[in-house]
This record gives C-alpha cells, structure tokens and sequence, in this order.
C-alpha cells in the first residue's frame, strides 16, 4: 500500500477565482480627478476592491482596476462630489 | 440534427430567447429542446444556452459541444466564441452593424444585424438592459431559413403573452429584415 | 475610537480578493470584505449553503483569503463550534465566524443558531439579510418584507419580518447588533466589538441584493442607507450584561419617527416592491412600528 | 381548456401535473434545481387558480412533516425536493414511507456535497430505496408529466398506500424545455379521482392513536405488509400505465420497465433515467453499424422490476448497465441489484457494470456506444 | 370567568384514560388531562418524541381519547400546521395541539416552532417542561436550570435556562404564556384563551418530572408552586396586539422581590440540586433576576 | 492502570474504549439505546478524568456538525447516535463521508419509527451503506470495545481518511452487561497513535477553502479517490486487526469476516451482528446433530468483503444468508450483496435469503437452525 | 389483486392502555370521610384520574380506584385539610 | 447453562442486581450475562432482568424464556411468576419470611429470606423504596450454590465502591445466613 492523500475538494485563495469579471462590465466608471477630493468613500463601497485608494499625502487621486471592476456604478452613485460617472462601454 | 450554440449576458434573455426559438421549431413540426448551460448565472457575465431541432425525436440530453450554428447576443461577447468548434457550414450569427473584426478572414458565413439599436428604438430595455434576445430571432430566422417567421411569432406571442409580445414580434420583425449575411 | 475609512485600509490584508462570483453590487460581498477584512490574519470563516458559498469562487480557485469551510446548509453554527472547541483544546488563536444569509440564519438554521448560542459557544454569528434566498432565485425567507414580490410571494409577502436580533436577545446571546452596508466603518467596530465578549455574538447586517430587490446596482448603498433613514432598519447594540439596548450613532435619530424619512422611498426604488397596495404599505409600516416597539423596551 | 401543447421544462413538467390533479395540501422549500416547481406552484395557489393550501416551510424536513400531517388528515398532498433537502428530510422520508402514507414527492436528481455541485446524479433519491416509497424515474418531461399524474393512482390506491416519488434528472429534464403534451385537466383529475375516501383520515369523533410504541410482532406484521405492499404495487404500476395509455395515447414501455430494439441482441444496455434515453440514442447508432444491441430502461426502481429483469436476461445474451449512482464499498445500485436477481434465479447472462455520470459529468451517447462496443 | 375546579368536570370528556403509562406523579400527564381535557372534543395533538409518546400507551391500546400522531422529534408544528391546513381546507373543526416537551421545543424542534410562528399557522404549541429529556433518561436540555443535575451534567449544568416564552414573544406569537400544573384552572383559562386567538399560540408549562428531578412523587404539585412562589418560574400571559405581558393572578405578587420564597426551598425538595455550590446557587439566583429583567420590560 | 477484566454493557465498552483513544472533541444527542454512551463521556470529561471537550448539542444534524468542524480543525473526535438520531443527521453523514473526515461515530442499531420501537435491526445503519462511511459491524461487547479503538487506527490513516461506524446491536448488546477484557490505557492510546499530523488541519496562516463549487471532472475525482479508499480499507482494515490481535491477543476473523466451523459444509449460514453470533450457537447444535454446517460472519459491511465472500462461496455448497435489515421493494441487504458479489464473479453457490428479527423480534438460535434444517 | 387495507401502527383508546396500574403502588391513599371536606382539590391534582370526585349535593365524599391509583401520594399531600394518608401496601 | 430469571419492581435496583451477579459469575470463572429487559422501565411496576451463567462463552442473546431458577425481589409480585416456566428442578427465591401462599402446593423448591427487613434494618432505602436487589444475592449464593459469597462480595465491592458496599455486603451475607430452603 502506497501512501496517498484523499483527494478533497479544496481551492487554494487566487485573484480572479471567476475569472476576469471586467468582462461583465456593461458601463465603466470614469474619475474626474479634478473633482475627486480623496475621500476614498468610492474605495469603502466597492465590493469588488476594483479601486485602488487615493492618497492625499501624494496627492494620487482614485484609480480603477477595469479588469476586475463590474461596473455596479456604486462609486458613481456615492462619490459625494459627482467626481466619478458612468459611461457605457463600446462593444 | 440541427444545433444551435447561443451566447448572451446574464440579464438580458438568453435563456428565454432560446426557449422561444426552440417552441417556435415545435410549430414548425420538429422536435426541440432549449438547454440553459447549468450554473449559477451572474448578469453581465457570459452566459451560453443551446437549441436542438431535429425532424425525429431527440433523445440526446448533452449540451451542445459542437454546434452547426452560433448566435452572439452581444457584439462584445465575440470573442468568447470558440469558432473552431462550430460547424464549417454553420452560420454565426451576431448582433452587430458590422463584421465583427474578429471573424474577419475566418471565411465564415456571417449574419448580422444591428439588434441594440432596433430593440432600443422598440423600448426593449429593462434595468439597464437592452434586450436583444427575442429581436435576434428574426435574424436566425433569416439567416438559417430553418424556421418561419410565422411560428416564430407564434411561439413569442405564446411565450410574452399579448401585452409585450406586439413590440417584440415587430423587433424580430426589423431583425428579419435588416439581417445581412456575408461571408467573412 | 471609531473606525475611519483610513483604519479599514490598515487591515492584515484583504479577506476579499478581486474576481470574485459575486453580482455587480451585491451588500454581502462588500459587508464580507470588511467584515471580515477587519480580523483577516485571525478568521476562520463557516459558511453554509448561501451566495456566499458561490460567490467566493468556481473551481479554480477562491476568493476567499482565510481558512473557509462550506457546510451543510443548517450547520453552520454547529461546525463553527466544532472548530473553536477543538482549536481552543490545541492552543490555537482564531476568530471563528459563521457567516450566513436570513434562510440559513432564521429559517431552516436557527435551531442551530439558538443552540449554539445556548451553550455560549465562543462564535460569532454574522447574518447578511438580503431578506430572501437569493442563491435559489429569490423565494420568501423568514425575514422578508411584509410586500415584497418573491418567486414564491409573487404576489406579496403576508408574514412580518422575524427579528432575528431580538430573538437572540430573548435567547440571551453576550453581544447582539444590527449593522448595514451603508455604514461600513460602524460595521467594522461592531465586529470588533463582538469579538471582544466571551460566549456567543451576533450580527444582523442588511445586505442589499439588486437581483432579488430588483434594484439598480447602483443604489445598493443608497438603499440600505433608506432602510435606516426610513426607520425600517434599526442600528442598536444590545449586550445581555446590561439587557440593554443602545441605538447606534448613525442611526439613533430615527428614533424619533419624525425624523424618518416615508418608507415609500425606500420602497420606490425597488422593483420587488412594485405593486403593493395601500393595505400592504400599512401593514409594513405597523411592523416598522412593532420593531420599534420591541426594540423601545430595551432602549434607555 | 383542452389538451395542449408546448415548450416545457420538466419542472414546469411537473407543476402542470399537479395543477391537474389539485392537491389540497403543498409544501415544500427551495433547493436547486427543485426551486421552479414550487414557485410556478406558488404562484397558482396564491392568484386562485389552484385552491389549494401552500405551506412555506422552513425546512425540508418541516416540508414533509407537513405534508405527511396533511396526508393523515386525508388531504391529497405534494412536496418537491433535490439532494441536500432530500437528505435533510431523510428522517420524514422513512417516516412517511413506514408510515404508509400516500404522498407524492418529486425528486429533481442532483448529487451530494462537498463539493457544492447542482448537477444531476442519482445518489439522492438512491439513497431512499430502503425507505417504503416508489420511485420512478423519467426519461423526458413528457414522461415526468404523465408519471406525476400516474404518481397519485398508484399511491392512493388503498391496496398499495406507499408513497411516490417521480424522480427526473436535475437540469437535464428540469431545466431543459422541450415538447409536452400537457392534457386537458380535466381528464387528467377524472383519470386520477378525487380522494375522497383517504386511507386514512382524522377526526375528531373517532380518536385514534397513531404510531404509539409497538412491540416487534406488531412492527414486522406492519413491516411485512409494507413488503407486500411493494410487490403489489408492480402490478399496479403496470396497471395504471396501461389505464394512463388507454386514456391518453401515452405509455413507457410495461410501466416498469422500457425495452428498446430487437429481442435477442448480443448486448443488452440497461439504464435509468435520461442516460436510459440517451441510450437509445447510442442503439440506433450501434444498429446501423450492424450491431446486435438492445436495451432496457428501468422506469421503478422500487418496487425493483425483478421479473421482467429475468425475462430480458433470459432472452439476451449479455448486460451492460450503467448507473449514475453507487454505494462506496460495493458497486452500482443497478448492476448490484439486477445481479442479485439473476444470481437468486441462476440466470447465467453475464453483467457488466459501468458508473457514469457522477456530479453531473455529461455522458454523451457516443460514450455509451463506446462502452457497448468495448463489451460486444 | 375564571376556571373553577367545577368547570374542570364538565369537560366535554376526558383525553387522558385511567391507566396510562406516566410514572406515578407525573406533571406532564396532570398537564394534559387538563389542557386537553378541556378541549377534548375538538382536539388533535401531534407528539413528537418524548415522555407523551411512551406513556400514552404500550402496543394493546392507547390511553388518549383524541386523534394522536405521533411524529418525529422536530416535527411537531409542521405536522400540526399540515394537518391544520388540511382540516381547514376539508371544512373541518379543530384545535390542532403540537404537545412536546422541553427538548421538542426548546433544542432540536425550535426551528420547525419558529417557522410555523413565522408563518401564523392556526394552532397551540403547548411546552411542559420537566426542563430535561426525561424520556431518554434526564439529559440536559436547553431548559435545564443553573446547577440541575442530570444525566450529562453530572456535576451541574453550567448554562442558562432558555426561556422559550421571551423567544416567542421576539417572534411575535399572536398569544404567549407562561403555567403550571401547580395552577390547573389558570392552566386550563389559558389554553382556552390561546386557542381564542387566530394564528400561531404558544404555553410553557412548568410539569414536574419526580424522576428526573428526584422528588417525592407527592412533592409534584408542591415543587411546582414552589417554583413560582420562590420567583424561579413567573406566571405571564403577554399578547401580540398589546405587545405586553401580564402577571397572572396566582403569580403577580412574586414580581416583588420581597413576596419571594427563598429559591433554596425549591432546591432542597429536588435531588437533581443536590450538592450545588454556593457559587452555582449564586448564578442561578443572577438567571432568575435575567429572566424577571427581561420581563419586567414588557409589563406595564 | 493496567488492564481490567470486567462486567461491561456494550454501551460501556464504547465508552471506555473512546475513553483510552482521547478524543480532542465530542459532540452527540440523547437517543436510546445510545445515550448511557455519551452520559458516561459527558462525566469523564466534566470530572476531568478525560481532557476533552464535550458539546451537548441540540439535535443530531448538528452533532455530526460540530465533530466534522472539530475533525477539519485537525481534532480527533467522537460521537454516538442510533436510529431517529441516524437519519435526522444524515445529511451529515454523507457530508462527512464525502469530505473524508476521519471521524469515529458509534452507531447502536435500534430500527426506525412509525410506529415507535426501541429495538434493534439494522435498518438505521444499512440506510448509510452509500455514504462514503466504513461499516463494522460487532458480535459481542469485547469486540466493541477492540472495534472502536481499531476504527480510529483505521480512520485516521492518510491513505484511508475515511469516518468509521462501529455497530451495535441495540439493547442485545448496548444494554447487556457481560465480560469485557479493558486493554491497558496507555497500550491502547499507543497502538492507536496520536492524531498529531492530521489529515486536514484549519490553519489561519494557511487559508483554503473547503467544499466550494466542483466542476464534475473534479468531483469525479474525488468519488473516484472514495471508491478506491474503500478497496484499500479492506487491506487496511485485515492489517489494523492483526497488529490488533499482536498487540492485545485478541482479533476478530480475517477482520472483514469471521469463520466458524469446518471449511466445506453442505450449508453455511451468512449473518452479520450479534445474529451472526447467534449463529455459532447453532452450528454446534447442528454439528453435534451430523450436520454438515458452518458459519460467517460480516464483519465490516463497509466496504463489502466481496474477495472474502468469493472465497467462502467457493469453499462452500450453499449459502443461507440471514439478514436484520431490508430494502422494502427488493430484499435483504447482505443477501442483496452477495448474491451481486456471486453473480459477478460466475460462483454457482446458491444462496437463500432469510429476514428475521426486524424491530427486535428475537431470534433465538433455535429458530437459525430451523431454517438451516430446512434448506439442508 | 384483492382489496386489501394497509397495516398500520394504529390503538384505539382503552382504558388501561399500560395494564392495570394499581399493580405499581407500594402505598395506597385512604380518605377519611370525617376530615373530606369535598372540595375536590385532590380530584384536581390526580395524574391518574383515580379519584371518583366528591358530590357536596349528595355528600359523597371521594373514593380512589385503587384498580389504577399509582399511589404517588400528591392526593395526600395536597389536601388542605389532612383528610387523606398514605398507607404502605401489605403483601 | 444455567438461566435466572429475576423480578422486580422498577426503582428497587434491580438490574443493578442482575449485573453484580453476573460479574461475580464471572470471578467464579464462568462466562455470563446479565440482561434487562429491554423497554421503558417505570418505577413501582414490575420488571424483568436475565442473568446467564456458563463454563462455556455464551454466545446467546435472546431474553431467557425458561429460566433455570427464578428470583422475586418483591414478594407482592410473586402472582406475576409464571412457573410453569422455570425448569422443575430449578429453585424460585423469594424475598419473603414464609413460602407464599400461591407456591404452595407447587412442589417446588423454594428459598425464602426476609430481604426487606435485612434491608430495612441496614438503612438500604432510596427515596421510600427499600432496596433488596443486592440482598437477595445472599440468598442466591444460598440456594443455589452456584457463585461462592466471596465472590459475590467482590462484584458487590466493585459495583458499588468502597462507600456503600459494606452495608450492602453485609446485607447479602445476613441473607445468606438467614435463607431457608424448603419444598413448597
Ligand atoms: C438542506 C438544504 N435545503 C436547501 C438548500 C438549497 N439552498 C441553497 S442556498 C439557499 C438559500 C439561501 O438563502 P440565504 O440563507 O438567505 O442566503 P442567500 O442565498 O440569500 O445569500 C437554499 C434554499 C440546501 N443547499 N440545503
Ligand atoms: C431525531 C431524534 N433524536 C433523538 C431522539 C431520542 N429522544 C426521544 S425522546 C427524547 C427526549 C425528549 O425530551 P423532551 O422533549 O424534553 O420530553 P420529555 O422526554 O422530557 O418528556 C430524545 C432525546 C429521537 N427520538 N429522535
Ligand atoms: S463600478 Fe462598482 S465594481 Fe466598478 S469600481 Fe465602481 S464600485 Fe467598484
Ligand atoms: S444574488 Fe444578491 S446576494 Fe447573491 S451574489 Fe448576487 S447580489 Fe449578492
Ligand atoms: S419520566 Fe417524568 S415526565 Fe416522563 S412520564 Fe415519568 S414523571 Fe412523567
Ligand atoms: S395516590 Fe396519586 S394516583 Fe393515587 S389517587 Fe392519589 S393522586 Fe391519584
């Protein structure tokens, strides 16, 4: 008798487990970073961590990540200061 | 046997489009079968469903692996198309004002029709969503001569019910008409 | 000191990876993100049939970057005892959390809730309400609405909303509060706060689902916010050393219904609500009412 | 409202059925891939189309415990269910089968956790054969329509009284639309009657106790009966088939089983459920390339088709099954049981067993052909 | 008009025979000659496992002289709500009783209580609680008081008494008290009010176990006012149109303090607290103050 | 503390031998004829005697629960259940099976409710005969007590990581006090082995996910890994006896079956339990009567000693096989089986099939030999 | 195929479902009719319906079906007015 | 194989008694078994137990059926012995002061010891029952003369522990001088 591990089903942590979900994205979100005061709410509400924060001190303001970003439109909808909107994709 | 490979978004109807078109064949006197690919179905995320027509009955319960023909929803979705595995002589149709460049030099025969635009000029928008899936219909109808506009509408009115079918008889309709089919 | 925006940059690490299952602003997959980001290096995270269980990957791998355990769909208070109690009995640190939707938490569950919580079992319990069973397509769950439209409600959910935190209350938990997706820093002290009390916690999160609310994904903030604002959602804390009830910061001035906004808002911008009638709009508002009430007798 | 037909799904398959045959009592819980059954069902009770009762449970153990409650009160009843909910109500299941009870509970096949998977096997409703219920499982959502409906003559006839369990293939049949005959509702409540007169019923004027402690002789006498029960019931199944295709032009094979191609083949395919169907397929293939193959759907699984298992064996050369379940240990439930029967009635036919199809794995029928031309 | 002990003999009949198999001096068998009784020509009771289901009767006939099922363990409501929807849609008169014990009720059967809560289903779950699994033998249950003895605390169970009224009351039962076989006719008021309510009733009833509890067959009845008398267990009505509790009249004085009889009284009568801690008597004392806290809020 | 001869009931010598393996965690739920099992734990622990925590859940579903999260935090673990208890945690029981957990629960066998019995038969167990669970089954109370310390050797090894089920016969044994040799403490611990690199460990500085969504390519990957697990159990199971039998002086057969009486009989009588036990008595009876007859014993049902069955079939001119348990619609399950393992392997022993004592109808020797006489 | 019921764990009520039960006493309840005020309070209390009720009207006092009296005692201890005791039962 | 058949009412020990013996069976080197019957067991009614004993491994499970010998722990329940089904050369032990009116004239060998006063006199009462289980071993080992009183003082020693054994041992050992065994 060999020794040998049961084969479980067990999934190791890895970024993009379903895949590129930039993919599923009808709309993508847009920073005007003149509007954009680094409050990093937009960063706070987005389930789907596809902001990278604004920071201050560099004075960097948001950045999205459009390969995992869906496009909910959350940022949009709660930038206090309208610095973020939708626009449609192009095929 | 006939086999239809058809990809869209999650939200914006495939599954139901495809269950039309395969009711649509009953009335055309063949047997059918609309499979949705099992699975949890996330709206934006791609999504595939497969038709079967056949003049006998179909026993066969896979889903479709390689279809005789391709319909793409979503222009955007093209390239999630695994074109080596559609039939040769098949047709792949698409939502789209143009040959998609991505079937440029493919040397198949493609159909295409602009179906955003019709079903957004219909108001066939829910949620954000434009819903091409019934108005491509009418391109398969046209571009696979398989099944008459007649049972297709039929089997929309049957599905939709009278209250929204008209606008989306009339989608499929345009579609129809407007459908262009080419060789890539 | 309350959290800040700035702290929950600060966590061990993201308990979240980007790429995961879930819809375009689904409340669950952000409230899990900092949540449980918050304690990451710590958590061990139990998670019985749910969204969650499918969002956090398909195969190829998870997006889920603690230990995460898939129960059976009644369990998941069970097997998070079961974990604590044998990582206690070998000396090992870990915040062990069973993290379930309204079905698995108040529904078919929470024979398994309320026994663990019976024996003080030394867990936390996090319910993200989306107020139906999404995963299955959105059927009626023991915490929808009185009036909303679900796949087995089609016409209108009758039954009040079980409070599930008031359950626990009666049940005598160490620490129990009600949280939402739009406060997300009040979110993370609760957690922490939680996990700060021996024995038994429990958390109650609204968790918007724009599939099942038939809502644009974009308002998944904004309409959690309205739920507080109109009253429908009560933020409170209650720990059963004093048996009281705190109303929390964000949310204590719609004590006074004055204050609150009409719950036609927070309903207008849902599609699961489309088509209540004016009786049904009562009788939501008299169970906003009687939550209230409940809740009044614990409050200072 | 006559005779209609359309694009189904088999749950929708399903529904339909018990719309026609009006159940006083419903309940029942989501699972995937069950879920649509009952809340096309819902729907209905709730617009005032089906006057009927629909119970909300919490639970599937909660589903069948009220369904079973209704059903002592003599009320015609329905539940649904797949896999983990099967499972979660395991202990009803007995109950209700011991119990004797005519329930009918539709299983959508899906296979077992961990890992989460949806799709279809049969190790769930497998899982049951002990349990005192028929099962009978559909080849397509024509036959899941018409077994539904038979489901109820069958279980309600007082000299069988055991529950029914009509199991169709997760996905597969209930998601896949395809044609359906449904028939005029009517007809379909004529053909199945009304319950008027319930094998057992609650009333207040005359008490009695049921299911108090019993001591072993009165436990076997019951036991036996259930036994006998079953062995009744392949004659009734056969029976209510044959009625179901008098009516309405529709029959699956003897009710118990279904034969497809010539008798006296070289090989013999043997399955259940769509894979049976899908055999087919893989038979017309296998003929046209001059084989000698046949084959054999087994609809009921309990009560177990022992005779006509022998009369294939006898007639044919050599078995291949193929399940889509198994006992870890042992082997398939279709080989392990037809191999029984053949070793109690010393039928030489050599079997084969093949497990296909777990977890949802698709099993093309080219795969079939294979497998037959490999054992020809 | 309140119950007389007159009012008991004309029961439409008796539900309990002479002759069953309840050990001699059994609260629960006391309980449901009189609960039941009561009611007896409309009655249908679902048991689920426990005491009830042995001794109404052992294989020759059955001691109940109305329609019994006897169900599985968690099932009591689900059968009772099934069979209640089926009689309501047949057109026939009943009071459907789910009749369990502590456990049934209280631990693996609370899921299937609160969903037919939940859902308002028409019928009366009636909880006497001997406060362990007396059937299997005098396990702990949720019930088990601070300090009890049984079979799986050998040296004294350590967690709170779960107070399933209170849960109840969270869950918004349309009608919840609180008895004992101490206080028939108050017992026997209740049921009948209960059943004067639509949607789902819920009675605890305090029904002394001399086996369990090693006591004086005799002492049933006296260990049971001793529970109210000494403040261990409150007698309540409480509703959910008033969301208020009321003292019952034979209880009402106890909610002073003062009127209080030493809960050592009650103890010393019961063998199951034998060789308790000053400690363990401490904590129990602190969990009778929980519970009355928690009531205090709801009465006036 | 060395070893102890002693008067023990069965339900004793699980828990002495549970007592010696020094679970880390323990879950379970009253049931008789279970409960003197975990009320005696539940005293060791709270007394100190045993360093273990015990969690006095509030069902079944969720003891198994709570162990199999134990058991994935990389604990050794315990629980106990019986029929009722059985099936309300089956959905469990499968879950555990599948996930590979090496957990150890004691089944006492008692039979399944309506109407309500205490006793013994095998249906509760036989039900989980799919579940991914190895199944040993126990003649008397020595070899509960040996069984239970081997099942965690057994479960707990890499190449096996599979949950074991000792059974025993409700009352019969559970409740019956008779000799029971208790093997030294610490031997016992030693021969077992600490559970110090497990099979599966929670680790917060190691995340994965446990049971998420399987493709079926994956999932037949791992029931494929089950069934070969199974195959090698056998291997497994004969060694862990014989090093058993080294190091205690006491083994059980081969540790799959057990022998009694001369090889080549005209009849050999297949039992399983403490039937099988029974058995024996009246082999003696037969044989001093001139009678050609032997015995068998199953041991383990899980995984199905078929090579061993092949053997004896062969060795032998017929089989009666007597069964405690049925599937309602076919037949016995151990005659079920062997009748398959028989066919399948083209062995012309005929085999009769006899069920006998279900919901504890007593089967006294006298009435084993009857059948044995009628069917010389 | 025969019409056949099926056969189900069914009892009808009987009194003395679980034997004769006065078999179990090992003391017996006696009333003095002098002390018996007939209030009925032990009537009230008797979890075996042992006890034939009091009729102040025809000023009968209680009597106790030993046939199934269990002899738990609480008839005795529960009468205000010591009307009844406990006796051991004789061989 | 010798087969005991004991009754008793249920509180008064009596299946503790059976076990004590079958374990002093088993100091005396024979194989045994000591069975209750199995059911729900009420206080006050009566209750069965068996006790095997062997020079051979007993490998029987049934409840026995025709007792070698009986033994009645209550002397009020002696109606409730069936004698025709003890072995006619077997003794019927009765915790009594005198042979019961309903054995007389059986012809049967009969031991009686007044138990409930040994008890009684050694404070053997629990919750208003006297227990005469351990008692009546005395007489056992009297009657019967198959397991030596050292024997059964050592099961009584080790079942009962150090505390309550003594009294309990003494008790057997009064019984034992005090059984009588006469033909009834
Ligand atoms: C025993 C059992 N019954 C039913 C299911 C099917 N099921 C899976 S997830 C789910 C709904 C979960 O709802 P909820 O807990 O509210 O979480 P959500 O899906 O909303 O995130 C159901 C019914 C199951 N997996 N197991
Ligand atoms: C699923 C299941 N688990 C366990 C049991 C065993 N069991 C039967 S009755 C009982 C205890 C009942 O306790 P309770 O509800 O308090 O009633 P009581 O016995 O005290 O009257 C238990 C554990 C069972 N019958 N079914
Ligand atoms: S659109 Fe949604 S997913 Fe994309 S960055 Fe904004 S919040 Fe995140
Ligand atoms: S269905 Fe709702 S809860 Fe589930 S993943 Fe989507 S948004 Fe989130
Ligand atoms: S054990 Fe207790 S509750 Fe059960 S019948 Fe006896 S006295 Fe009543
Ligand atoms: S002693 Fe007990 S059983 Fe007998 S009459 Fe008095 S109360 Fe009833």
């Amino acid at each position: 008798m060999t020794e040998k591990e049961p084969s479980m089903p067990i999934l190791y942590p890895i970024e993009g487990a379903a895949g590129l979900t930039g993919d599923w994205r009808t709309q993508r979100p847009i920073v005007d970073p003149e509007k954009c005061k680094m409050c990093n709410i937009c960063w706070q509400y987005c389930p789907d961590l596809a902001i990278t924060a604004a920071n201050k001190e560099e004075n960097k303001v948001i950045v999205f990540d459009y390969t995992f970003c869906k496009g909910c439109g959350i940022c949009a909808r709660e930038c206090p200061f309208g610095a973020i909107h939708m626009e449609k994709e192009v095929d | 046997m006939i086999e239809l490979l058809q990809i869209s978004r999650g939200g914006s109807g495939g599954v139901t489009g495809a269950k039309i078109l395969a009711e649509a064949a009953m009335y055309e006197g063949l047997d059918s079968q609309a499979i949705p690919k099992y699975g949890a179905e996330r709206r934006g995320a791609k999504v595939e469903a497969y038709v079967r027509f056949d003049s006998s009955p179909i026993r066969i319960h896979s889903p479709v692996y390689n279809p005789t023909h391709a319909m793409v929803l979503d222009s955007s979705l093209i390239k999630a198309l695994e074109i080596d595995k559609v039939s040769k002589d098949g047709i792949i149709m698409i939502n789209s004002s143009h040959i998609p460049d991505f079937l440029k030099g493919t040397n198949r025969k493609v159909a295409y029709v602009d179906a955003t635009s019709i079903s957004k000029e219909l108001g066939l928008v829910v949620s954000g969503f434009t819903l091409t899936n019934v108005t491509m219909l009418g391109c398969f109808a046209k571009a696979t001569g398989i099944i008459k506009m007649e049972n297709i509408e039929k089997a929309i009115e049957k599905t939709l019910g009278a209250k929204i079918a008209p606008k989306n008889i009339e989608a499929a309709r345009r579609a129809y008409e407007q459908t262009k089919v080419e060789t890539a | 000191m309350p959290t800040t925006i700035k702290d929950l940059m600060n966590n061990p690490k993201e308990a979240l990876l980007k790429g995961h299952f879930a819809c375009a602003g689904c409340g669950s997959a952000l409230a899990f993100r900092h949540a449980i980001g918050a304690i990451a290096d710590k958590a061990v995270v139990v998670i019985p049939a749910c969204c969650t269980s499918v969002y956090q990957g398909f195969g190829r791998g998870v997006a889920f970057d603690v230990p995460t355990i898939n129960v059976a769909f009644a369990s998941s208070d069970a097997v998070a005892a079961g974990i604590k109690h044998a990582m206690d009995k070998k000396g090992k640190e870990a915040h062990v959390i069973a993290w379930a939707g309204d079905g698995g938490t108040a529904d078919i569950g929470i024979a398994t809730l309320i026994g663990a919580c019976d024996r003080q079992d030394n867990i936390l319990h996090i319910m993200y309400s989306n107020n139906v069973y999404s995963n299955t397509g959105g059927q009626r769950s023991g915490d929808t609405p009185i009036g909303a439209r679900t796949t087995t409600t089609p016409f209108g959910n009758k039954t009040q909303r079980k409070m599930v935190p008031f359950i626990m209350m009666a049940n005598n938990a160490s620490y129990v509060a009600t949280a939402s997706v739009a406060y997300i820093p009040d979110l993370v002290d609760k957690v922490k706060k939680a996990l700060s009390y021996d024995g038994f916690k429990f958390i109650e999160i609204d968790a918007s689902c724009p599939v099942a609310w038939k809502s644009d994904s974009a308002d998944s903030i904004h309409v959690a916010r309205l739920a507080v604002e109109t009253g429908v959602w009560p933020l409170f804390e209650w720990d059963s050393k004093s048996n009281k009830a705190v109303l929390s910061k964000r949310g204590s001035k719609y004590r006074n219904k004055e204050n609150r906004k009409p719950i036609e808002e927070w309903l207008n911008i849902q599609g699961r609500f489309k088509g209540m009638s004016e009786e049904e709009i009562k009788n939501l508002y008299a169970d906003v009412d009687r939550q209230w009430t409940f809740l009044e007798k614990f409050l200072e | 409202m006559a005779e209609e037909v359309v694009m189904l799904t088999g749950n929708h398959s399903v529904s339909e059925a018990v719309k026609r045959v009006k159940p006083d009592v419903i309940a029942a819980y989501p699972i995937t891939p069950q879920t649509a059954i009952i809340e096309y069902l819902s729907r209905v009770v709730d617009s005032g189309e089906l006057d009927s009762h629909f119970i909300r449970v919490e639970s599937e153990h909660s589903a069948l415990a009220a369904v079973a409650g209704a059903s002592w009160a003599g009320a015609r009843t329905f539940t649904a269910t797949s896999s983990q909910g099967l499972l979660y109500m395991g202990e009803w299941v007995f109950w209700t089968g011991y119990a004797r009870l005519p329930v009918v509970m539709a299983v959508v096949n899906r296979c077992l956790a961990p890992g989460w998977s949806i799709w279809v096997d049969l190790q769930d409703s497998m899982a049951f054969r002990d349990a005192g219920w028929i099962q009978i499982y559909n080849k397509n959502n024509q036959e899941v329509f018409d077994t539904t409906i038979q489901s109820y003559k069958i279980a309600e006839s007082k000299d069988i009284a055991l529950p029914v369990m009509p199991c169709l293939d997760g996905f597969v049949l209930s998601h896949t639309s395809s044609k359906v005959i449904l028939s005029d509702p009517e007809e379909v409540y004529n053909f199945v009657g009304d319950y008027s007169d319930p094998i057992i019923e609650i009333d207040t004027g005359k008490p009695f106790a049921y299911g108090s402690i019993v001591m072993p002789d009165k436990y076997n006498k019951d036991r036996k009966d259930l036994m006998e029960a079953m062995e009744r019931a392949k004659a009734k199944i056969k029976a209510v088939n044959k009625e179901f295709s008098e009516t309405f032009g529709r029959s699956y094979g003897n009710g118990l089983i279904e034969k497809y191609g010539d008798d006296d083949a070289d090989l013999t395919i043997v399955g259940i459920g769509t894979l049976a169907d899908e055999t087919q397929q893989a038979i017309d293939m296998l003929t046209s390339e001059g084989l000698k193959v046949n084959s054999v759907r087994v609809r009921t699984f309990r009560p177990f088709p022992t005779e006509d298992i022998i009369d294939i064996a006898k007639k044919n050369h050599k078995l291949l099954v193929i399940d889509r379940s198994v006992s870890f240990g042992h082997e398939g439930h279709l080989q392990m049981e037809i191999e029984s029967v053949l070793k109690r009635n010393n039928i030489d036919t050599p079997v084969i067993g093949k497990v296909m199809g777990l977890g949802g794995e698709d099993v093309p029928y080219t795969r079939i052909a294979k497998a037959a031309r490999e054992n020809l």
